[in-house]
């Protein structure tokens, strides 16, 4: 098998370069982007939204192993986990959303570091494999454990009120509530990829023998931003269960796993904001082509197929990359 | 509200197109058009939806189609979980739902929703009572061989309660996880026990696996299949490998001209004849849409009232009528799949062995904890 | 090829190459030629364009363009295994050893392209390194036996022109020793060579011309009843 | 048997190497290897491709566990212990084939390495531009070798000699006790070669250098000791003028037509 | 449980092992030489088996000319994709090759639930293969018998065509530096298309050999490749023989499970595969990289 260039002074393979460069999109695309988000639910069915921006909170935690060079193909336990755990502490316990959310957030994190800490010894694909096969461990607990009812699901789950004020079943205060965790999650992305902390991850996914040799314990900084990503993914999987109302097997299933990859690649993994592209246009998809008459699997296989051929460095990736050469252009 | 609209919202591409998915969207369009599309004179849609299996996608449609596109009623969803998922809404913002391959008997017990739901076809408990109703056919030891699911285990727990009444005992019980392809131990262990019957209380291309499985290793017992009793299922298995296996339907095709009549209209779009399931949402949607057209109200509370006036009485069942619970109560059969000999057609593949009436079958009113209906 | 193609006029004459990697232009009209038996040199700094030459004439570069004829072939649009097999040897500057294959199976990689290729056991012979280590995994192998490997590699295969980049980096002053007698045997049997060096002292030894490379041309020719005069020169092109 | 305790009888030695074994496979690559190497000295390691030079340095830095024996740096037992853990008592390598941080810029490649004296590594909530206090040291440093000019530039568009200087760069940032480098000059032209000599010998000033060399002039010019390795043991050890005499090293090593 | 029964067990975990073995095999085939994580295995399982089907019921073709044919469209249509899809992502990370299959995967079993429903479809057992034999210990199948017969040979020729040969050498270097294999003369495009549609082709055969045993349906591969992943991931990816040899070992210890702890036969392979990893990273076989 071909590793990943080991080699230096090979040619870089173009993707190194576009998962590399964790490019910000310029400040105009982010105020057209909270603009959409403040003024989204009043366009588009803002339950619908909501969830949405569970799934964009969501491909951004994965994405950010990405800083550190790791791929997961088990993202779906920490994401589904949590749903479970928090919709049993709402719905059985009769918890308070917030602290239902903190409680599968911490489920999720406890997750992560058993998971962390056994996968982040292996590297490429072995980490990927050693991370499916912990998730499908979670996904047959799931399917029998009593408290997630198997496949009928943790259903029913009450939203309850906000802070004790607002009632979380008026949409709008449901979907500004999704927003401002989605909001605050990405934040924090953004800040860990763009922290102190970061840019030793930055250089561990670089050059990890260098980064050792000049002393860094690589393996406790690659634990910490998965124990991060896990503890993310979880936040995004409470905040779903609430939205959505339920908790099911296709949450910790692996086509979950799978799905979060495909967003996250099809919006541009090495961008910041290619994860909620991604997920946005996705579970667009899927919510419009549903009573569309199309085959959607069909469909979606092929807008992946052809996106994986034609625009590698996803639809953000691609765009920002045109800016690029447009500006170099003009400049030049 | 100027048109009735019914949202036909199933698996489109998975693994139970075959029983549901479009022949449902086809049954539901049947039914619509013997309205001549318009009642009252309100025009009739018909919606379609794919779920993909997944609750959420399920949910978010449902929410769509209730809020943004006026949905009065959701039918068929197939898939517990999904029906779970959509129930919920539905009683929140006061819509019908019309569940038809959904089986789980908590849709008239715990999650019961007497008002908003209508359970057509079948459920878990149904199935269990009507195969252990079967022991004088069949013989007194069992060996059941369970898929590892929350319906597997309510099935079993049906099989087991009419299997003890009737004096019949288990021999053996093996749990086999969801979706197995390879039976062939599970096979061993089961013939190791030498049993009279072999119950197979899965569905779908597990029991067909697992028959096959059966069938190659030379087991003698009778095989009793839970989810065979739709005609392209049998069919895919091949009459040589299928025949002489028991099972239960919910649905049996009736000799009159009507029933032949509807069979070959469905049969004319969609290639194969029709499942239980199909036939099921066909006759869920008539009696909801006549519902309709007698009350000219779609407000649940009123239209389900009005069903549970009328006995049901067309292709479906000649003998139905709708419970306080919800459950739509009507008789079943107990069916044995036809020697490639016996067989005079392409879908001619089983015979009917006997007919359980369905008082005897499905879960008493009072058994089933309805909390809805605690207060009434 | 034919011995009387051979024979007639050069074994390999570029001109005019261009080469890009991406947008930048790297080669910017390259222009020498080789007789047959003759071992040239391209000397140059770092980063002047020398190997990027010796991987178009392999057609390993994506955009190239101008001239190249081997053996009275031009072969600017060919791929590269088209061009291998008119019996072109090439040993890569980062030597290309494979990790997926042990020693011997490195060894035995290149198909042959021509007559007269040596024997396993002369190789081992000139490399006794790699007999004891033809168990092992290539990438395992100590970087200066990675560059035995690889030059042993094309030994075999029958190749009558050789290009090589480098081929004494890394390596131990008695292997260097050991390789350039191989060298000048080979030149003696008539191989042809193109040889890319840093180390000029090895070069000087060996080569019949020197080409001069700066910033994607060919900016100088030194023969080797020159060097000597032409030291100062020399040095002031290599930044001594 | 020399213990951690020993401190007087060790402290002019920085490294000590003790009966140092390393087998692949069957197949030995360093055999009972024992080596000192004296503080404040730059020591040479030559001798034949696959003798097992780079292999001394990977069990030095522990990137290799030994077969057995065992290392002390410092006069502290350091068997035991982790590479990144090393690194921080102050041994620091380099890599035979460079190792850059290729996607970071010259200035980003310098500052990971300062950036570790930091307690900040983990804080995950500060932002990097915290690191901005790290930007004139790493621009000294970046002028000592050379690079400041191009400090912006990724480390990837470097030329390949400009790589081997940022790299030494890098380890200079960590201001090592002890700095291993594995042929630094391999690759080079002639004139970085000349840079990269007097930067080895001006930062050589403070510290102790162990280098892996086949460039014999540069051996010669820089190195205070040599040791001869040659299949996995020690041929013979010395100042070069002494050691290049030597026949067997002739032999082994040097080749007939050395000069 | 007698012992009589168990051994019964181990001969029925072999039968379906070496069904994983045929699996794993084109799998490796295609992971250890091209670098492709091959997601669509599964998929072109199935198009063998619904191959063999159409054959039967389109052409009248019945189940030796298929046993061929099937496989050799199967690997056809391999080749096809391989040339205008596939041979883009070679160079890059082996995470594309991965997704691209996953897209076609999705793409090529969502057209075949949207053509043919997912109802299975009966292919029956060839005649001369009906009935069984008495072994005592248990009553074995003819046709299953022919399985085992089947796979072995044929995950041992393949093993001896890419071991024993240079054929393999050469494809893992066409793969791990295509460019430079190709200087030295050998034609890299056409060997990985070759190495793709070969793979495919074993998928294809595996699929017919299924079809009379398991229900020919557009869903019926859909989940297998993960079993095969892990199987490949607990061998050593990459190594033939390892492939062969843990998809007969998982098999076996899969229907042992099925005996002792029979819900948990699904989860089995992956503790396995989780403890292996732990303690013997490259997987059983395979040489640490
Ligand atoms: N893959 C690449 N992509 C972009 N530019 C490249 C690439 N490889 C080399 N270059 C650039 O092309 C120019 C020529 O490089 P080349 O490797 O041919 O130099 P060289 O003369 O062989 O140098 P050296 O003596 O260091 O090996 C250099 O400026 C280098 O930076
Ligand atoms: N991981 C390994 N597995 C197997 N053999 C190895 C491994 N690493 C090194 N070797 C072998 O050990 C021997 C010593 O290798 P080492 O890299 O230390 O040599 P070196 O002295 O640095 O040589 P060079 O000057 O060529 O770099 C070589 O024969 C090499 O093939
Ligand atoms: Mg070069
Ligand atoms: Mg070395």
């Amino acid at each position: 098998m071909s590793t990943t260039s080991a080699d230096p002074a090979h040619a870089q393979p173009a993707s190194t370069k576009s998962l590399a460069s964790f490019g910000l999109p310029p400040i105009v695309l982010y105020a057209v982007g909270l603009a959409l988000l403040v003024a989204g639910p009043f366009f588009v069915y803002p339950l619908f939204l909501a969830k949405i921006l569970c799934f964009c909170l969501f491909a951004c935690a994965f994405n950010l192993l990405g800083s550190v060079g790791l791929l997961s193909f088990g993202h779906a336990a920490f994401f589904g986990a949590s749903a479970y755990v928090a919709g049993h502490a709402l719905k059985v316990w009769g918890l308070p959303f917030e602290l239902g959310a903190v409680i599968g957030t911490a489920a999720a994190t406890f997750l992560g570091v058993v998971f962390g800490y056994v996968a982040i010894r292996r590297q490429g694909l072995y980490f990927a494999m050693i991370t499916l096969a912990l998730a499908q461990m979670i996904y047959f607990l799931a399917l029998q454990l009593p408290f997630t009812h198997a496949e009928d699901g943790l259903t029913g789950v009450p939203r309850g009120r906000i802070l004790g004020l607002f009632d979380l079943n008026n949409l709008y205060v449901l979907y500004y509530t999704a927003a401002v965790i989605f909001v605050a999650g990405y934040l924090l992305i953004y800040r860990i990829t763009h922290s102190t902390f970061g840019q030793i991850l930055k250089a561990i996914r670089e050059k990890e023998p260098r980064a050792i040799s000049l002393g860094y314990r690589v393996n406790d900084y690659k634990l910490l931003v998965f124990v991060l990503s896990a503890a993310l993914a979880g936040l995004a999987g409470a905040t779903k269960t609430m939205v959505v109302q339920l908790a099911s097997l296709t949450d910790v299933h692996w086509s979950t796993s799978g799905d979060v990859i495909l967003m996250t690649l099809l919006g541009g993994s090495g961008t910041m904001f290619g994860p909620v592209v991604g997920a946005v246009v996705v579970e667009m998809l899927e919510f419009y082509l549903a009573d569309s008459g199309l085959p959607i699997q069909a469909v979606i296989g092929a807008i992946f197929v052809v996106c994986i051929l034609l625009f590698r460095r996803g639809i953000v990736g691609e765009l920002s990359h045109l800016l690029d050469s447009k500006s170099r252009g003009k400049a030049g | 509200n100027d048109k009735v609209k019914i949202g036909v919202l199933t698996d489109l591409s998975g693994m139970y197109e075959a029983g549901a998915g479009n022949g449902s969207v086809e049954a539901a369009k049947m039914a619509a058009e013997e309205f001549g599309g318009k009642i009252n004179g309100k025009p009739i849609e018909i919606l379609a939806g794919d779920h993909q299996n997944k609750p959420d996608l399920g949910a978010a449609v449902a929410n769509r189609w209730f809020d943004v596109d006026k949905v009065d009623a959701i039918a068929e969803l197939v898939n517990s979980a999904v029906a779970f998922a959509v129930l919920d809404i539905a009683k929140q913002k006061n819509k019908a739902v019309l569940l038809a391959g959904a089986g789980s008997a908590d849709f008239t017990g715990k999650a019961c929703a007497p008002d908003n739901s209508v359970h057509w076809v079948y459920d878990s408990y149904e199935l269990g009572a009507a195969i252990g109703a079967a022991v004088p056919q069949l013989g007194k030891k069992w060996f059941l061989l369970n898929a590892d699911y929350a319906f597997g285990a309510a099935m079993e727990a049906g099989v087991r309660r009419a299997l003890e009444a009737q004096g019949a005992t288990v021999v053996g019980s093996l749990k086999h996880p969801l979706g197995t392809t390879d039976f062939s131990s599970y096979i061993l262990q089961a013939k190791a026990a030498n049993p009279d019957v072999l119950a197979l209380n899965s569905g779908g291309p597990d029991t067909d696996n697992a028959i096959k499985a059966a069938r190659e290793f030379g087991v003698n017992a009778k095989l009793v299949g839970f989810g065979v009793d739709l005609p392209s299922g049998i069919k895919g298995m091949g009459l040589d490998t299928a025949q002489g296996v028991w099972y239960v339907t919910p649905w049996v095709q009736r000799d009159d001209a009507e029933t032949k009549a509807w069979v070959d209209k469905f049969m004319a779009a969609r290639k194969v004849p029709p499942g239980s399931f199909q036939v099921g949402v066909y006759s869920a949607v008539k009696n909801y849409l006549k519902a309709v057209q007698a009350t000219n109200s779609t407000d649940p509370k009123v239209v389900i009232a009005k069903m549970r006036e009328t006995p049901v009485r067309d292709v479906f069942t000649d003998d139905g009528y709708l419970r306080p619970d919800g459950r739509m109560v009507h008789s079943v059969a107990l069916m044995q799949i036809k020697t490639p000999a016996e067989s005079k057609g392409e879908w001619d593949l089983s015979k009917v062995i006997a007919k359980l009436p369905g008082d005897k079958v499905f879960r008493p009113l009072a058994d089933g904890g309805c909390p809805a209906l605690a207060g009434k | 090829m034919s011995d009387s193609a051979q024979q007639n006029g050069s074994c390999l004459k570029i001109a005019d190459l261009h080469g890009l990697y991406g947008d930048s232009h790297v080669l910017q009209g390259v222009s020498l030629q080789i007789a047959r038996g003759e071992v040239v040199t391209i000397i140059g700094r770092n980063g002047a364009g020398k190997t990027t030459t010796l991987r178009a004439i392999m057609g390993l570069l994506d955009k190239r363009s101008g001239s190249i004829n081997v053996w009275g072939r031009e072969v600017i649009a060919d791929p590269p295994e088209r061009i291998a097999k008119l019996g072109v040897g090439y040993v890569p500057e980062e030597r290309g050893i494979y990790a997926t294959l042990d020693v011997t199976e490195n060894l035995l990689l290149p198909p042959r392209v021509g007559e007269g290729g040596m024997a396993l056991e002369e190789i081992f012979k000139l490399f006794p390194n790699l007999r004891e280590r033809r168990r092992s995994q290539g990438t395992r192998l100590s970087g200066g036996e990675q560059q035995m490997l690889a030059i042993a590699r094309v030994l075999r295969t029958g190749a009558r022109l050789f290009l090589l980049d480098e081929p004494t980096e890394g390596l131990a002053p008695v292997i260097v020793q050991q390789i350039r007698q191989a060298i000048e045997l080979m030149k003696q049997d008539g191989y042809t060579i193109l040889l890319v060096e840093q180390n000029f002292r090895f070069a000087q030894r060996l080569a019949d011309r020197h080409y001069v490379m700066e910033r994607g041309r060919i900016v100088d020719m030194i023969a080797r009843a020159d060097v000597a005069s032409q030291s100062a020169r020399i040095q002031a092109y290599l930044g001594i | 048997m020399p213990s951690t305790t020993q401190r007087d009888a060790s402290s002019e030695v920085t490294l000590r190497m003790q009966n140092l074994t390393k087998e692949f496979r069957g197949f030995t690559a360093v055999r009972n290897l024992s080596l000192e190497i004296h503080r404040g000295t730059i020591h040479a390691l030559i001798g034949p491709n696959g003798a097992g030079k780079t292999t001394v340095f990977n069990l030095a830095t522990k990137f290799l566990n030994p077969t057995s024996g065992r290392v002390f740096f410092k006069g502290v037992d350091i068997t035991p212990m982790q590479p990144a853990d090393v690194a921080r008592l102050g041994m620091v390598r380099s890599f035979q084939i460079s190792a850059v941080f290729a996607n970071l810029t010259v200035l980003e490649n310098v500052r990971v390495a300062l950036q570790r004296f930091r307690p900040d590594g983990f804080y995950f909530w500060r932002s990097e531009r915290a690191l901005d206090e790290l930007n004139d040291r790493a621009r000294a440093l970046l002028t000592e070798v050379g690079l400041e000019s191009l400090a912006e530039r990724k480390a990837i568009e470097l030329s390949y000699g400009r790589r081997r200087a940022l790299e030494i760069a890098t380890t200079l940032a960590l201001d090592p006790e002890l700095m291993l480098l594995d042929e630094p000059m391999s690759g080079l032209g002639q004139e970085d070669i000349g840079r990269i000599t007097e930067l080895i010998r001006k930062s050589a000033a403070s510290r102790t250098v162990l280098m892996v060399e086949h460039n014999l002039s540069v051996v010669a010019d820089l190195s205070d000791r040599i040791t001869v390795l040659a299949r996995g043991e020690i041929l013979a050890d010395g100042p070069y003028s002494e050691v290049s005499r030597d026949p067997a090293v002739v032999e082994a090593y040097l080749g007939s037509d050395h000069e | 449980m007698s012992l009589e029964i168990l051994m019964g067990q181990v001969v029925v975990g072999l039968i379906n092992g070496s069904f994983y073995a045929l699996l794993s095999l084109g799998f490796a085939v295609i992971f250890g030489l091209l670098g492709i994580i091959n997601v669509a295995q599964g998929t072109f399982y199935m198009l063998g088996a619904f191959g063999s089907w159409m054959l039967l019921n389109y052409a009248g073709i019945g189940y030796w000319p298929a046993l061929i044919l099937s496989p050799l469209i199967a690997g056809a249509v391999g080749v096809v994709l391989e040339k205008t899809l596939i041979a883009r992502v070679y160079k890059l990370e082996h995470i594309y090759g991965l997704l691209l299959t996953y897209g076609l995967m999705m793409f090529i079993q969502g057209m075949f639930v949207y053509w043919f429903a997912t109802a299975g479809r009966p292919y029956p057992v060839p005649l001369e293969l009906r009935g069984g034999f008495d072994l005592g210990i248990l009553f074995l199948p003819k046709y299953r018998g022919w399985v085992v017969v089947a796979s072995v040979f044929f995950c041992f020729a393949t093993w001896f065509a890419i071991e024993k040969t240079s054929l393999g050498r050469t494809l893992r270097a066409a793969t791990e530096n295509p460019q430079l294999t190709r200087a030295f003369g050998i034609n890299v495009p056409a060997l990985l298309t070759f190495g793709f549609g070969a793979g495919v082709a074993l998928a294809g055969f595996a699929g017919v050999l299924a079809a009379p045993i398991y229900s020919v349906s557009p869903l019926m591969g859909g989940e297998l490749v993960i079993t095969v992943f892990a199987v490949v991931v607990v061998g050593g990816m990459g190594s033939i023989l390892s492939a062969i040899v843990t998809g007969l070992s998982l098999g076996v210890v899969e229907g042992l499970t099925k005996v002792f702890y029979p819900p948990g036969a699904n989860m089995v392979i992956f503790v396995i595969m989780f403890i292996v990893l732990l303690i013997k990273p490259a997987g059983l076989f395979g040489r640490e990289r």
